[in-house]
């Protein structure tokens, strides 16, 4: 298919298709445009990957680059009225300091120059084809699930007039602009692109309009308009000192500029990078974003948008190559795994213990891209993948148990196993994929903790984040799985719209774990070719992966420092989960009541005891939470206090290596 | 087609090393408590006895996670003795570890949810330190590959000396020794009851204790490569340590579970951390 | 810690274990073991019977049966002190466990013969 | 089967309960456990859980309240099972066998297999009542002891 048309698909079809979900209101007219419209760009994107590298620039460039500029401006005029409107000053200080900026730079100081001065407008790397092949099926996935999700979602909460074509209007329409924000080569369609997501953000998180909601959609509002500043900021620098032609992420990462001047950009950059993806101590809008409807929590807040944000630092990454700011890049990415994955423990509520999990995978890979080794490279993209289908899962999983307890409270969810089977196993592999071998996530987590030796700290942090992980997680389960002794639990019966896209997940899950040899060798070892040429640091054989040795111990090259037998640990996995969930059998009669000491009511399913006076008593069992030590009011200081003194480093390395260069 | 017949042969051996160990394991305890003690072989009789008893459960969830706590062990202990992969066999234990704890959440009993609570507990103690010590192994060597340490003609007790004594104290937990025997242990305490095995019975329970079998052998294992050239130095190694296990369990009043991951985390942690530091700060020389 | 020494003493020491069915402890001397009945002393005046607390034992005057059931004795020597003839004496041998709650049966030879002598 | 016949022979574990005892036989009860008795020479290992439990030992007259959880108790222990009643009053309810709250011995809720009578049962007595059940077993498997 012609190249143009690839790309108008990409970008152009999600709006157009946002605009035809906004204009026929209709139930089903809405889902056969959402299903049609995924179809389209999973297809589409799986076009790009056979393309292979490319780059683009649009037939009327001008007409476009007059598009951006409108439309940049439009979208800032608007977060100055959200900030008026909504009384929030953050809101409007930080909608000036990117317009005001912004208007200089491209009208005062001929900015636009740049506009025409770069080519290609977009380039279509493998790592971008990574992020469109993530963005458009997982993307896609999540937004089918959504049609069933919003209509639960309404049809619970009473809501009269229905504000789901606005809501599939935002939904549809930031697909087409993640899709743009990847490929975009010239830092001002990237910062358009940018501004689109933080806008769709603030439009969903909003979305049911309680005060919780838009007090949250605010702070993720101007938290991510300082990150837009710092974009932009990076540019003027760049505008300045190198000039016109420099912002261009192709320019920027290819080493054709001296290294002291793109360290200021690069820690913008990737500032801006660490705010889209949450990391300490900007946690905040993420966590207060899980007040919207869950898929938007899916979509955008851990299996996309803040990808965007770990994308550009991965990005980036052969800029800050062998610097200083590359340790602190590692070490503010590690200190938000461990720290995220530390408070997930006291978290009771489930969509809140997903968030904090993303901000800590997002924390691992940004870690990975700043310890800058191939091997810690793979492990970023490998994760990148890994986490948007878990995550994903996870998220729908999350929204799927919502709707049929009507909680999103762990507690509230227990038993869940004899209520709802098919969900309760979904939600197993979903969570175990997260965490445990044979997966992908694990296998990612592997690689990044064995390229950890280049900076040790990183590794330690790492080994503190991954025990915490599996209490965390198998706490959740744990709560799940607690069932009295019945037998024959009905299948739940679910929409279409909801057991197709989970079903389609978790093939993922699996196919992408198992296939994970032929998915490295074919997308991410050139992904990784784009980020870091030198070295190859995995080699995939029949069995499994073996990390080569290139170490600062060893410098033979074929020497194996691990290894990861694929095949066999599904196999194990097979054996000991799956058979067991298939062939074990209880008969009724040998069901017993659980052992209270003997002070149960009869029956084998009562799960009430005699108390004081033979008065009957529930059986009520609850998690650990640790709410003193490990909640957010006892840890919170700490870890503000450590991740801001950890960003002052970054920058106060970065301006000290600037001082030392001049 | 070696692997596969080390692989066959560890499955069908370790158990009755394990089980022998078990035997000792209460022989020795009951000397030190000055008691006559059971037969060796007591373990075994257990074992069939729980084999031909009746089967009752409490959910058939349960019964799934405990084969997922079996395979997995056996799978570590493969990783071991097919000599692969450290830090890989470290997640493999985990996912024992999780599918244990499971099963002990897959019923509505306190006793168990306890147990299981605290079994996670344990493993937020111990996983950091056993990643740490395959981090170390990585130091000394420049390998997570278990067959490096076997390459390597210095033991790495004389360079992870402070790990190994983390290790040590790892084991009191995974051995389910006092005073960290908080999930569940080998004597009946009224108020955990057996914590995650409580409602486990019959040949379920004989599941478990194949599996106890099979985790001591990897556990020992994991000491025995602290010194793994020559041969038979481990072997004094791992005795001696598990030895000094059994004394410990007989002299120390077990703890509550903070407890146990505030001194795990301050000094298995810590020394850890410390020897760690002491490689990173030194230039490594002539390793391999 | 503390018990370190102790434990330590024990390991070298050997088991305290008194190895029960090989080697038996000979019952302490004022130990209440079983009850024992001498049927030729019993004048069946039935005190026994009346003062036992656990209602351990039955006389059937007519068919001259003392009849003890040693699932309810409690060995308290009750019957011993009260019985004038000194036919009931306690041993100090424990009474083995059973399978079954059966009764034990004693005919009272004595009584017999003096009712032979006083039965004009 | 052989082996495991012969292997419950070998590893009779009991769980204790105790149901109005006056606390006399549930100290003898424990006394087997100490270092002078040592029941764990015959693999006796006393288990806080029905569920693992073989022999269920109960001391004590059984009451209007305890009957109900000893009946339960009993119903966790999975088969083969065997019930020994220690003491007079687990036998027969001793001198409590007329109280207005008590029912009388262990058999009047669930079956018993020995009894082990004595004021308190002696710990050599209750050895021997394990080895007395032990017999029954072997009896019903057709192993030798």
């Amino acid at each position: 298919m012609d190249y143009n048309w690839m790309m108008a698909v990409a970008i152009l079809l999600p709006v157009v298709a946002a605009i035809l979900v906004y204009i026929l209101r209709q139930y089903h007219v809405r889902g056969i445009i959402v299903v049609v419209t995924a179809i389209a760009l999973i297809i589409n994107s799986i076009l790009f990957l056979l393309k292979g590298s490319q780059t683009f620039t649009p037939a009327n460039a001008q007409l476009w680059d007059t598009v951006v500029t409108v439309l940049d401006y439009l979208i800032l005029l608007f977060y100055i009225y959200a900030g008026i409107s909504l009384k929030n000053w953050l809101v409007l200080i930080f909608a000036l300091t990117q317009i005001v900026p912004l208007a200089y730079f491209e009208f005062g100081m001929g900015g636009k120059a740049a506009l025409e001065a770069i080519n290609p407008t977009f380039v279509v790397d493998h790592l971008a084809i990574v992020m469109t092949l993530v963005i458009s099926i997982v993307g896609s996935l999540i937004c089918i699930w959504a049609i069933r999700y919003m209509y639960d979602h309404e049809h619970h909460n009473h809501i009269e007039k229905s504000r789901q074509p606005r809501f599939f209007f935002w939904l549809v329409l930031f697909l087409g602009a993640m899709n743009g924000l990847v490929f975009a080569n010239n830092l001002i369609y990237l910062y358009f692109f940018w501004e689109v997501t933080t806008l769709v953000c603030f439009q969903l998180i909003a979305h049911d309009l309680n005060k919780e909601a838009v007090n949250n959609a605010a702070r993720a509002l101007w938290m991510n308009s300082i990150g837009g500043t710092g974009l932009i900021l990076a540019m003027i620098y760049l505008f300045v000192k190198v000039g016109p032609d420099s912002l261009s992420v192709a320019k920027i990462i290819s080493g054709g500029i001296a290294p002291a001047l793109l360290l200021l950009p690069v820690a913008l950059l990737c500032f801006t990078g660490m705010i889209k993806a949450a990391q300490m101590p900007f946690q905040t809008w993420l966590l207060g974003a899980m007040v919207a409807p869950t898929p938007v929590s899916a979509l955008l807040h851990s299996s996309t948008m803040v990808k965007a944000g770990v994308y550009l630092v991965v990005r980036l990454a052969p800029a800050f190559a062998g610097t200083k700011l590359g340790i602190m890049v590692a070490l503010v990415g590690a200190f938000t795994f461990m720290a995220a994955s530390g408070l997930a423990i006291s978290q009771t509520t489930g969509k809140r213990v997903l968030a904090y999990s993303t901000i800590a995978n997002l924390g691992l890979i940004i870690a990975c891209a700043g310890i800058n080794t191939p091997l810690s490279i793979s492990a970023a993209i490998l994760l990148i993948i890994f986490h948007a289908v878990s995550k994903g899962l996870m998220f729908l999983c999350a929204g799927t148990i919502e709707h049929i307890v009507w909680s999103r409270e762990i507690e509230d969810m227990e038993g869940l196993a004899a209520k709802a089977p098919m969900t309760t196993a979904i939600t197993t592999i979903g969570v175990l994929s997260m965490f445990l071998p044979p997966f992908g996530m694990l296998l990612a987590k592997w690689l990044a903790l064995e390229a950890s030796f280049t900076i040790p700290l990183a590794g330690i942090l790492f080994v503190i984040a991954s025990a915490a992980t599996i209490v965390f997680w198998a706490k959740w389960l744990g709560r799940l799985m607690q069932v009295l002794p019945k037998l024959g639990s009905k299948i739940e019966s679910l929409s279409l719209s909801y057991t197709v896209p989970l079903w389609v997940l978790v093939l993922g899950i699996f196919g992408l774990g198992l296939g994970v040899g032929p998915v490295y060798e074919g997308l991410v070892k050139n992904a990784v070719a784009n980020v870091i040429a030198s070295g190859q640091a995995l080699t995939t054989s029949a069995t499994g992966i073996v990390v080569n040795g290139v170490t600062a111990v060893s410098s033979n090259p074929s020497f194996a420092v691990g290894s990861y037998p694929v095949w066999p640990l599904f196999v194990v996995f097979a054996v000991g989960i799956l058979i067991p969930f298939i062939f074990v059998a209880v008969k009724p009669g040998e069901l017993r009541p659980v052992y209270l000491c003997g002070e149960q009511v009869e029956g084998a399913d009562a799960d009430e005891w005699y108390s004081t006076a033979d008065a009957k008593t529930k059986v009520q069992l609850g998690g650990f939470y640790f709410k003193g030590a490990l909640s957010e009011a006892a840890l919170n200081p700490w870890t503000y206090t450590l991740s801001i003194a950890l960003l002052v480093i970054l920058f106060g390395v970065v301006f000290l290596a600037i001082g030392g260069a001049i | 087609m070696n692997a596969w017949i080390i692989a066959i042969v560890t499955v069908i051996v370790a158990p009755f090393i394990g089980g022998l160990l078990a035997g000792i394991d209460r022989r020795i305890t009951a000397r030190l408590q000055g008691r006559f003690g059971p037969p060796i072989l007591q373990p075994f009789y257990d074992f069939f006895k729980l084999l031909g008893k009746a089967k009752i459960a409490s959910s058939r969830l349960q019964l799934i996670w405990i084969y997922g706590y079996l395979v997995f062990m056996v799978t570590a202990l493969l990783f071991l003795v097919l000599k692969l992969d450290l830090l890989l066999l470290v997640f493999v234990i985990g996912f024992a570890g999780v599918s244990f704890a499971l099963g002990g959440f897959s019923s509505k009993s306190p006793y168990s949810h306890i147990g299981a609570n605290r079994e996670l507990m344990q493993m937020l103690a111990y996983e950091p330190v056993l990643l740490l010590f395959a981090l170390g192994v990585f130091a000394v060597n420049g390998s997570f590959l278990i067959s490096e340490i076997f390459n390597n003609p210095t033991p790495l007790l004389a360079r992870l000396w402070p790990i190994f004594i983390a290790v040590l104290l790892i084991l009191t937990i995974k051995l389910r020794k006092s005073p960290f025997d908080l999930a569940t242990s080998h004597h009946g305490h009224q108020e955990l009851i057996k914590g995650i095995m409580t409602e486990y019975s019959g040949p379920y329970y004989a599941l478990i204790q194949l599996t106890e079998w099979y985790e001591y052998v990897l556990l020992l294992g994991l000491v025995y490569i602290f010194w793994a050239n020559p041969w038979w130095a481990g072997l004094i190694v791992a005795a001696v340590a598990y030895i000094l296990e059994l004394l410990i369990d007989n002299i120390t009043a077990r703890m509550t579970v903070g407890w146990a991951v505030k001194f795990v985390w301050s000094v298995g942690l810590v020394l850890c951390v410390l020897n760690l530091i002491y490689f990173w700060l030194l230039p490594i020389k002539g390793v391999s | 810690m503390i018990m370190l020494p102790t434990v330590v003493r024990n390991l070298f020491g050997g088991p305290a274990t008194r190895m029960y069915p090989v080697t038996t402890r000979e019952p302490f001397a004022r130990a209440r073991g079983h009850v024992e009945f001498n049927e030729d002393l019993c004048n069946q005046c039935g005190t026994c019977a009346r003062r036992c607390p656990a209602i351990a034992i039955d006389l059937d005057k007519d068919k001259k049966e003392w009849i003890l059931h040693p699932d309810r004795c409690i060995i308290c020597e009750v019957c011993a002190e009260v019985c004038p003839k000194d036919a009931i004496t306690i041993a100090p041998q424990w009474r083995a466990p059973f399978y079954k709650r059966e009764a034990i049966i004693y005919h009272s030879k004595a009584v017999k013969e003096k009712g032979e002598k006083t039965g004009e | 089967m052989g082996i495991i016949a012969t292997s419950r022979l070998k590893s009779p574990w009991i769980m204790h309960f105790d149901n109005s005892s006056c606390n006399g036989c549930d100290i003898e009860v424990l006394a087997c456990l100490t270092p002078l008795y040592d029941v764990e020479r015959f693999g006796i290992v006393n288990m806080g859980n029905p569920k693992h439990a073989d022999v269920l030992v109960v001391t004590g007259p059984v009451n209007r309240r305890t009957a109900r959880v000893l009946k339960n108790l009993y119903e966790q222990i999975p088969g083969p099972k065997m019930v020994i009643a220690v003491g007079t009053c687990g036998t027969s309810g001793g001198v409590f066998h007329n109280c207005y709250n008590v029912l009388g011995g262990v058999d009047k809720v669930i079956p018993v297999d020995v009894y082990v009578p004595g004021c308190a049962a002696r710990p050599e007595a209750i050895i021997d009542g394990v080895v007395l059940a032990l017999q029954k077993l072997a009896k019903l498997q057709g192993v030798a002891l």
